[in-house]
């Protein structure tokens, strides 16, 4: 299993049942596909829709999702303008957005918009969906190609949004963002602590054994 | 993905549902203008209720026996945050008599608080009241050479509309000049109970033609039929 | 013809073809029944639609005029919600408005909302529309019942919107109210202004002749 | 009251009717999501009518060959007000050689301040942006002890739409996410013009189903038959 697609499957098991969630472009898009087969989530679209689904059968005309790709639409979707969208969006009516990064942290926050005089694609829907989202779950490889670390003490790229972020899943590790500190969550199959801290660049705390009835994944793996 | 086949949960729920979330002093804004489009059925069910001291906000207070009348009639409300009280002599008589307290908004004015309180939005600017006892202990604010005042945004923990159909899945759409605050307030109440004259099978409803998303809605009633 | 009937025939006179036009409860609704019959106006409801129609066969539900009556709906029209219903009127995507009115003074400020202690029946749209029409047309008798006159130097009533108004129709005559003074556009047959000016709260300036070529109808009635 | 049965004017114009509205430094606001919803054959027009130095609001450039691209090409444009220019390299090479100024706005703030500039409001406040650099320079409030951030209204001289379906009098459909910017944009430019992909006669499309009323079109372009 690829990194990707580990991170993918780690972040579904977020998830609840009944979960309005917006998935950004590239890797969280991969989530969709690993949903438990128990639960039912709603994904949002933020070109103006809920009901987010697969493509099945030919393209209908207009009917692409926020990449620009064609694809399906739930029983149940509800077609609306952009405003409508980022009223969902800003007014707390997404449960969940799961969006990539290219830095996050201790303090929540998050840098995936801009690396200046380099790549400036726009913020998009970004700003918004982090700003308003109930839960926001950055999904991204642990460390650049070059291997620098993308979990730091103070991002140095152009914020998205501030202290939004509330868990961290890479290929190495969840970490939750809390009260100014990482806090180490989960440690993937076969990746041992003094690794991730080497690849991580800020500390982090465990999870506390007191907590570990909310954390019986970590308690599973460690 | 999410199956498209598994079973699909349908948000109808029994009369009673509506109580299970009233209680006394709490904030309920109600759909309707001069009572079209204001749940009658769940008027009703708050009238037998009993709830107290509610704050009711809504576009105007209806007549004595209709929309949300009989609610200011009963006693049981508090306080009215709402654009007209002319069509409903009851509630400036108690306005008069000191037994109801009465905030009055421009209706342009009501819809934005109202959106700004669904949309995440800490205020806007409007030019409308500005010169008036509206414009009263308000922040104003010059753009562009023209004067605004900040209006800020309206919540409630609870939200009853009427709409002419619905699917299970909670998508609404509401006919003719029925919709007015309806849709506005699907977004801004912690909780949102529908009263619907007709339900469909999800799916069975064009999504371009959903006029408040399913997402917003938590529980469905049926209208009695007449 | 009675007072409230020539008010509306006068004002109806005001209406270009194609106008989207707000007509208030009571009297400015009587302005529809006297348009010329070569011109066609799109009426606008506050209450949530253009195409606002009298009221021909069986009441449609739902259908019903801002006073809260059934009414009919012309072809091409179309219904909204209330924020688009005054996002319309508050852009200026309303031509005219014709409202009733308490008082109007020589600044162009209008009462029409309230009279405290005694009817306090709220503003409705009428703050919205007055501020955000293009054009704002009062059609009030001319004194109160009383004898009391409505036309002031300034307003005592808390007032509906500040130097708005364009446009004051009664029965007795026609004012536009520009840089701080009513101007006499029209005195209506039989009226003379002795009695004209007995019965006017503020002082007025006669339209100049030399201005006579836009004002064709004070010209032929004085 | 207005006849029904006079001579209904239809707002069908040829193709050529944008040319009487376009002139070097203007603004124009598109609809479309990567130029989906976006009217291809108005943005042809633009191209052959040659205007210069324009300035374009919408949510992105597209892609090189669709949507707006095309105008980034071919040099007419002068700066950009949008929220995303990653898919259309051209746009971002343009703007490192100084060729194009790109305002880049989150896109529910872009979608705000169109709406604001349409509703006759003078700006809104919004969360999004605080503490990053969208922030510099504006007004900061906070409301209920959460910092916000006064974005000011944006208007254009024109908007190009692209709609699936309109009466004689203007009243448009649109068709799943082609909505996008549409309908905001409608309200928010002195003229409006919207490519069709099929016109019905007045009285065709139900009024409930309306997304942009007609008062809001000055003309109506068919959309090339494909």
């Amino acid at each position: 299993m690829d990194a990707k697609t580990r991170i993918a499957r780690r972040v579904a098991q977020e998830l609840h049942d009944g979960d309005v969630v917006n998935l950004g472009i590239g890797l969280p898009t991969l989530v969709a596909h690993h949903l438990p087969s128990n639960i039912e989530v709603c994904l949002q679209s933020e070109n103006g829709f809920i009901g987010l689904a697969p493509l099945t059968g030919e393209p209908e005309p207009g009917l692409v999702n926020a990449g620009g790709q064609p694809c399906g639409l739930a029983p149940g979707g509800a077609m609306f303008d952009s405003a409508m969208s980022f009223a969902l969006i800003r007014g707390g009516h997404v449960d969940v957005t799961v969006l990539g990064g290219l830095q996050v942290d201790q303090h929540g926050n998050l840098a995936n918009w801009m690396v200046p005089d380099k790549m400036i694609p726009g913020m998009g829907g970004a700003m918004d969906l982090v700003t308003g989202a109930k839960r926001v779950i950055v999904a991204m490889e642990h460390c650049t190609k070059d291997g620098a670390p993308r979990l730091l003490e103070r991002c140095t790229l152009p914020l998205t949004a501030a202290a939004r972020v509330s868990l961290v899943v890479t290929e190495l590790a969840v970490f939750s963002c809390d009260r100014g500190r990482f806090t180490l969550e989960e440690l993937a199959p076969g990746v041992d602590l003094a690794t991730l801290a080497a690849r991580t660049g800020a500390g982090f705390d465990l999870a506390l054994p007191a907590a570990a009835h909310h954390r019986n994944s970590l308690r599973s793996m460690c | 993905m999410q199956a498209t086949d598994t079973k699909r949960r349908s948000k109808l729920a029994c009369p009673d549902e509506l109580n299970h979330h009233l209680r006394d002093g709490m904030r309920i804004m109600f759909g309707g203008f001069m009572g079209v489009g204001t749940p009658e059925r769940l008027v009703a069910a708050i009238l037998r209720h009993g709830a107290r001291r509610l704050t009711l906000i809504g576009n105007d207070t209806a007549f004595p026996h209709s929309g949300v009348g009989p609610l200011i009639a009963s006693g049981q409300v508090e306080r009215v945050i709402t654009s007209h009280i002319g069509t409903n002599p009851v509630t400036g008589r108690k306005m008069l008599a000191g037994q109801i307290a009465v905030e009055l908004v421009p209706q342009g004015t009501l819809a934005e608080r109202i959106r700004c309180g669904g949309a995440g939005l800490g205020g806007v600017l409007t030019p409308t009241g500005v010169g008036t006892m509206v414009a009263e202990g308000k922040m104003r604010q010059l753009i562009d050479g023209r004067e605004y005042l900040l209006e800020l945004p309206l919540r409630a923990e609870l939200a009853i509309l009427h709409a002419k159909r619905a699917d299970q899945a909670g998508n609404l759409v509401y006919e003719r000049a029925a919709r007015n605050f309806n849709p506005l307030m699907a977004l801004a109440a912690d909780k949102v109970i529908a009263e619907v004259e007709e339900i469909v099978d999800t799916g069975e409803i064009d999504p371009d033609q959903v006029m408040t998303p399913g997402i917003l809605v938590d529980h469905l009633i049926l209208a009695e039929s007449h």
